[in-house]
């Protein structure tokens, strides 16, 4: 319709230049030339074009993760798992609305991000997001969301400030901050009788961000971080900060980062012949980790924000529907929270109808919604709270929970 | 410090160095025979390793023998990217070749991100690290705190040799003279009867197959590979001839070995080692200004 | 005499407004109308079949303007009437904002554009005119984003403008440190330099926390007069999306960009410029001060990058290193290469493809980016000088004969 | 005998342990056409580029009318007057003819930003006399080439190009210019052509001392006062053409014999 406008202004201009000098000859001159009428013709198919597009909507919901570059493993994993979860809710007879996943690509950029949100927000369409993997893409982006008001559920990003350093009230997330998790780590592995830690962080928000709760959470423990080590995400050789460890000799080695960089530090800690125990944080809890390593994974530590999916009863449904639905890629440590932040945004459109003001009303008095990642409930931030943390051990190649494992039961040994 | 983690850094380093340096040859020799830089050459790195992993998993169902299915790996591999460095050259820089230099860096720079993007969506599940077989003998010397493995030593001299391999076969061959010829004065070297072309082609290829003995032996070291490893690879290759002196093939080597140097000096001073590459780059700034043609380049005048 | 005649051809550029030309200049608007309707449908339609559709009509509506001569007569107009291409420039960026005035994220990549737009000149000076390859775009562009954040967060009763100003000044003062190595060295060798600065601009943000880390950095809304410009568009007006004031302001300063870049190239600036790239030893040789035409354009180009970070950190709202990496700064050149080195005006065609093109392909979802190779490596191996290659010097416009 | 305008004094130019020139004693009088002739190698485009600055001397000196110069940058070199042609043509092919003549006349442009930037008027009545000389300096060697005033460099031809190159160094008129070869990749008679519309400009400018290095001997003959000859970077010989053409040493040096 706009565009109608467009052609138009364009034709009134024209007309408003002939005014200037003798009108008659002008328009005579005009009509007389094929060339133009061309133009015209073409012109108005344009506006004809852009003005036919509307058209009646499903109900959509917008997924915003990195499908490209470096980290787009996770975001893919996420993708499909949110994929999964429309499709599953679109197949069941019981669901009032048609559904359509809008994925957006952030690229784990923030400039790119800060643009996906816009589009996503400003599309009058969509009601709501499940949005972000990397943290420094979603504080970017939280402002933009309150500005447009368009709830959304976080799914990945792990900053404890996306939900707590604002007050807005479109804003929720259903997995758990670093803080609970490394709450937990320090706890836990302290109990487990280790003393001494060097921590190999990257510099991106998550590794870092990791190392300052990490240390924080020591601090109230009798635990010592011998030394700390910032690493580029993309580097490829750690030998030398590795040989500094070594020196250092620590008891345990932390590690906050993704999957893709927690493989080259433990492929490379066997060069140097070290045998720490690797402690790693949600970012390498998938099994890229393991195939990336191989048999060096044996009794590498995670811990994960959320309840053990696989003990569910949904996670169960989860894991099975996912693999029958034959994705290209593994759903990654934070698909089911994906998937448990998009069923969650359909229940709620499901109760309150496909409004962005009330989903958000709605989303904010969530309490003990139970998912495929344990109960949600949200807090005053959007956050939420019941912020169960699995552990997890490595055991012949696969992800094991700790209470289920052989080195709980004291049939292997850590060190 | 004590002398067994000296060792150790040493060690390290070396084979880092030596890795650089495999790949800024590459950025030496291109840039010696057509005066451009090829910034895919990352890439094709990465996409040697992952041939050769594919290789691997393939000669893993017929159960070949460890030291077969290595030199299968190591000769197709190498072989195959060859043939995509011919064919980039005659597909994509040749043709650009009257237009700025910039324009042959972007388009490479683009294919490189092609080939990433390829590896990433179509190697199964190609976005993630994909382990790399040990098929090196992993017998180690524990030395103090030195731990030195037979296969660190092994692939510091195989780099080495594949660098004075094809150092004997362009100071020595008759396809090494018209490499060097054609580097010298092209127009000069078409008038002696040098196919220009064919020349220009066999440095490329010859560029990427070691390009791909690099990223295979980076595989071999680190036992994991990844789509982005050639990114960060790229630009220290790159840093590493410019700063060595583009067009000397000692400047590569010793370009190679100095980045190398200055991440592990680095690595050891600060203690937030992500200081490193901003300590190493500002080094390369520096010393871009003191010998602003690499150290090691052909210094001598323009010729007026 | 010859001479006159020569001389008088070059230089009476007056406006010819005559009967027989004015079905031109009909032409030529209906052309800019034109253009505006494709542009608007390229940064406003979002469903795949309408793209597939806009891809179609675009080499149509080229193909379209070429047959029916407008193109040339466009180029006719732009060589003949002063400021021909700035004003149409305006007024069509103008009529897109105001048609798009309610679709908020049209408008931020149209302000997008433009902002690239400007770095865009900025390195048009560096690179198209004195030959200084810079690959650290993204880096000065990043300077300026920090500095509006800082000042603006530790001297908030500045005027806004000044923060601005000052930001680019910034980014310029930053860049007078490479200056040095940049003078000592040439070609692929000065490369190095601008990419080892931008590689380390960025791990030192990230690794540093007084800029905020990894983490990034709020930057707070440009106010003029009372004025907020996150707010929306004054009613008084005609109201829009809060983005419309900085659409304007961002098509302000690359206006303003345009205009001074042009009048550079067509002054003896410009000529100096374009000699010291040509052949160093040759203009020594005739008295041109090659250090001092380089620092020109390099601290001008860089200047006009920390321009437009500032107002690209203001608008965002927020700022972190991740945003401004090294590919950033290729995706810089390639506009300008895109384009046709030295080409003012191509640079804008180009941005809009660069900055968009990815954009319109996400609904290709994970193969956009491979795809976006593919278009740039067919566009560059098939024209390889450029969408529009730089034609000669023209100090003024010339009436045609 | 007219004023000295150039002289060197023991002027010495080393690559290395390479001495290009050695202890070279050199005078250039106002108004001369000196011919510089030695075999490849011997030093004479070293000698012009150590006297333009683009080369320092080791040691030694340049004076211009008894003011010491040596080591002087190119640039002010070209204040002083001094301007040249290069053996291959180094013009700015992808610009203008008048662009490329206006670049040889930096000396008389005004580079304020003011002008240049915001006084567009005051610009254009500048570049418009620029335009005038450089077509007035243009048409006195070639009617056909000042008409292409306004055409790209690269679409010259050879001969062409040697005459917009040898404006570009004549158009500040400069008081010595210095020639590098300009015969070369010419027809002998597009030379010739080239020295007659030289020599005219000269009978005009009788005050401007010319140094001409040229392999062709009938035109060192033709065209220069005097000669002289260097080998291995050091003078062999001086004097007129064909006094010096005869001399034992200048034979053998061209001869290749010790």
């Amino acid at each position: 319709m706009v565009v109608t406008r467009a052609a138009g202004a364009a034709f009134f201009m024209s007309v408003k230049i002939i005014e200037l000098t003798n009108f008659e000859k002008r328009i005579l001159l005009m009509l007389n030339t094929l060339k133009l009428l061309k133009v015209f013709i073409f012109l108005i198919c344009c506006a004809c074009l852009v003005s036919c597009s509307e058209q009646p909507e499903t109900i959509k919901i917008t997924f915003i993760g990195p499908l490209t570059g470096g980290v787009s493993a996770g975001g893919l994993g996420g993708r499909n798992s949110a994929d999964l979860a429309v499709s599953l809710r679109n197949q069941s007879p019981e669901t009032k609305y048609k559904y359509e996943l809008v994925p957006l690509d952030d690229e784990c950029k923030p400039n790119i991000g800060v643009q996906v949100a816009t589009k996503a927000a400003a599309d009058k369409n969509i009601v709501a997001g499940v949005t972000h993997y990397c943290s420094a893409v979603a504080m970017g982006t939280v402002d933009v969301y309150h500005k447009f008001g368009l709830p959304v559920i976080v799914w990945g990003a792990v900053l404890p400030d996306i939900t707590y350093g604002n007050d807005h009230p479109e804003i929720h997330r259903v997995n758990g901050t670093m803080i609970n998790q490394n709450m937990v780590a320090a706890e836990f592995m302290i109990a487990q009788g280790f003393s001494t830690w060097a921590v190999i962080h990257d510099t991106t928000d998550y590794g870092k961000g990791h190392f300052k709760y990490f240390e924080k959470a020591l601090i109230e423990q009798p635990g010592a971080i011998l030394g700390t080590f910032g690493v580029n995400p993309d580097q490829q050789d750690f030998t030398a900060e590795l040989t500094k460890i070594k020196a250092l000799n620590p008891e345990v080695i932390y590690f906050g980062g993704l999957a893709p960089t927690g493989v080259r530090i433990r492929a490379q800690m066997d060069k140097l012949g070290m045998s720490q125990v690797f402690q790693g944080t949600s970012g390498i809890v998938s099994d890229a980790f393991i195939d990336g390593v191989g048999d060096l994974a044996e009794g590498v530590l995670a811990f994960r924000e959320g309840a053990p999916t696989e003990k569910l009863p949904g996670g169960k449904m989860f894991i099975q529907a996912y693999q029958a639905r034959g994705f290209g890629e593994p759903a990654e440590a934070y698909g089911a929270f994906a998937f448990a932040a998009t069923d969650l945004i359909i229940d709620v459109i499901e109760k309150v109808g496909p409004d962005r003001n009330l989903i958000r009303d709605e989303l904010n008095l969530t309490q003990g919604h139970e998912s495929i990642v344990g109960p949600v409930t949200f807090d005053s931030h959007g956050q939420n709270t019941i912020a169960l943390i699995t552990k997890y051990v490595i055991q012949d190649s696969s992800w094991v929970l700790w209470e289920d494992s052989e080195y709980a039961l004291g049939k292997r040994s850590l060190k | 410090m004590d002398l067994g983690f000296f060792a150790q850094y040493l060690i390290n380093g070396l084979v880092q160095g030596i890795t650089y340096a495999l790949v800024a040859v590459g950025f030496t020799l291109f840039f010696g025979v057509l005066d451009v830089i090829k910034f895919s050459h990352g890439d094709v790195l990465m996409l040697g390793a992952f041939t050769a992993l594919a290789l691997f998993l393939g000669l893993d169902r017929l159960s070949t023998p460890t030291w077969l299915s290595l030199t299968i790996m190591l000769c197709l591999g190498t072989l195959t990217m060859a043939l995509l460095g011919a064919l980039l050259c005659k597909f994509l820089v040749l043709p650009l070749k009257e237009s700025p230099p910039l324009n042959t860096l972007l388009i490479t720079l683009m294919f490189g991100s092609v080939i990433r993007e390829s590896v990433r969506l179509f190697f199964p599940n190609g976005s993630n690290p994909k382990p790399f077989p040990a098929l090196l003998p992993e017998t180690s010397i524990n030395w103090g705190n030195l731990n030195l493995r037979l296969d660190s030593v092994i692939l510091i001299f195989t780099g080495a040799l594949a660098i004075v391999l094809t150092h004997l076969f362009i100071q020595k061959t008759r396809m090494g003279l018209a490499i060097r010829a054609v580097a010298q004065d092209e127009e000069t070297a078409r008038l002696m009867g040098i196919n220009f072309t064919k020349t220009v082609l066999m440095t490329f290829a010859l560029g990427s197959g070691l390009a791909a003995l690099s990223g295979i032996s980076t595989g071999l070291y680190y036992q994991e590979i990844n789509f982005s490893m050639g990114l960060m690879l790229g630009v220290i290759g790159f840093s590493a001839a410019v700063v060595g002196g583009l067009g000397s093939i000692y400047g590569a080597i010793v370009g190679g070995l100095l980045f190398a140097f200055l991440q592990t000096l680095g690595a050891i001073w600060f203690s937030v080692p992500a200081y490193k590459d901003v300590f190493a780059f500002t080094v390369i700034i520096m010393l871009m200004a003191w010998r602003p043609t690499g150290l090691l380049a052909d210094r001598s005048a323009e010729r007026v | 005499m010859a001479a006159n005649r020569l001389v008088g051809r070059s230089f009476c550029g007056t406006r010819l407004i005559t009967m027989s030309d004015l079905k031109t200049k009909l032409e030529i608007l209906l052309g800019v109308a034109l253009c505006v309707v494709v542009l608007y449908g390229f940064l406003y339609l979002e469903h795949e079949w309408e793209i597939g559709l806009l891809l179609v009509i675009l080499p149509l509506a080229i193909l379209f303007l070429k047959r029916a001569n407008i193109l040339s007569d466009y180029q006719q107009a732009a060589r003949t009437i002063p400021r021909f291409t700035l004003i149409s420039f305006i007024v069509g960026v103008l009529v897109l904002i105001v048609l798009l005035r309610d679709e908020h994220f049209a408008l931020l990549m149209l302000t997008t554009v433009l902002l690239y737009v400007t770095v865009s000149l900025g390195l048009t000076i560096q690179f198209g005119f004195a030959g200084l390859v810079n690959f650290a775009a993204i880096a000065f562009f990043g300077i300026g984003a920090y500095s509006m954040a800082v000042l603006n967060y530790h001297f908030h009763a500045l005027p806004d403008l000044l923060i601005i100003l000052f930001s680019g000044l910034t980014s310029a003062l930053l860049g007078a440190l490479l200056i040095l190595p940049i003078l000592r060295t040439k070609g692929h060798y000065a490369a190095l330099i601008t990419i080892a600065f931008g590689i380390l601009l960025r791990t030192f943000l990230e690794v540093n926390d007084v800029f905020g880390g990894p983490q990034g950095l709020k930057v707070g809304a440009i106010e003029i007069l009372g004025w907020n410009f996150s707010d929306s568009f004054p009613s008084v007006l005609g109201g829009g999306s809060f983005y419309m004031a900085y659409a304007i302001m961002a098509l302000l300063l690359a206006a303003i960009a345009y205009l001074l870049t042009r009048l550079i190239e067509a002054s003896w600036f410009g000529l100096n410029m374009d000699s010291v790239r040509l052949d160093e030893v040759a203009s020594a040789s005739f008295g041109i001060n090659i250090p001092r035409w380089k620092i020109t354009a390099f601290m001008l180009g860089n200047f006009f990058a920390g321009l437009a970070g500032a107002i690209y950190a203001a608008m965002s709202g927020f700022i972190a290193p991740a945003s401004f990496n090294f590919s950033d700064s290729l995706l810089l050149v390639s506009i300008v290469l895109l384009g046709g080195i030295g080409n003012a005006v191509a640079v804008i065609p180009a941005a809009l493809l660069i900055v968009v093109l990815p954009e319109k392909f996400q609904v290709i979802q994970e193969y956009r980016l491979l795809l976006f190779g593919i278009v740039v490596i067919l566009i560059l191996r098939f024209r390889p000088s450029g969408l529009m290659p730089r034609g000669l010097r023209q100090y003024f416009p010339r009436s045609s004969t | 005998m007219r004023p000295v305008v150039l002289k060197t004094v023991e002027l010495t130019v080393s690559f290395g342990g390479l001495k290009a020139l050695n202890c070279l004693d050199f005078e250039l009088c106002e108004g001369q056409f000196l011919g510089l002739i030695g075999p490849n190698g011997s030093g004479k485009t070293t000698f012009f580029n150590a006297l333009t600055g683009i080369y320092s001397p080791a040691s030694g000196n340049v004076f211009l009318y008894g003011e010491k110069i040596t080591g002087a940058s190119p640039n002010k070199v070209y204040d002083y007057g001094i301007t040249r042609t290069f053996q291959r043509s180094r013009l700015a092919t992808p610009l203008s003819v008048l662009d490329n003549l206006i670049i040889g006349n930096q000396r008389n442009l005004n580079f304020g930003l003011w002008q240049n930037i915001f006084d567009r008027k005051r610009f254009k009545a500048e570049l418009k006399k620029q335009t005038e000389i450089a077509e007035a300096l243009l048409s006195r060697f070639s009617r056909d080439l000042a008409a292409l005033l306004f055409k790209p460099v690269s679409s010259l031809s050879m001969i062409d190009r040697r005459r917009v190159e040898v404006c570009r160094a004549l158009i500040s008129e400069p008081k010595i210019l210095l020639l590098d070869e300009p015969s070369a990749g010419m027809t002998p008679d597009e030379t010739r052509a080239l020295m007659d519309e030289l020599q005219d400009w000269r009978k005009q400018h009788p005050l401007l001392a010319t140094i001409l290095i040229e392999h062709e001997m009938e035109l060192i003959n033709k065209v220069s006062d005097t000669c002289v000859v260097l080998n291995y970077g050091e003078k062999i010989a001086e004097g007129r053409y064909s006094d010096v053409a005869t001399k034992t040493s200048v034979r053998a040096a061209y001869l290749g014999e010790d």
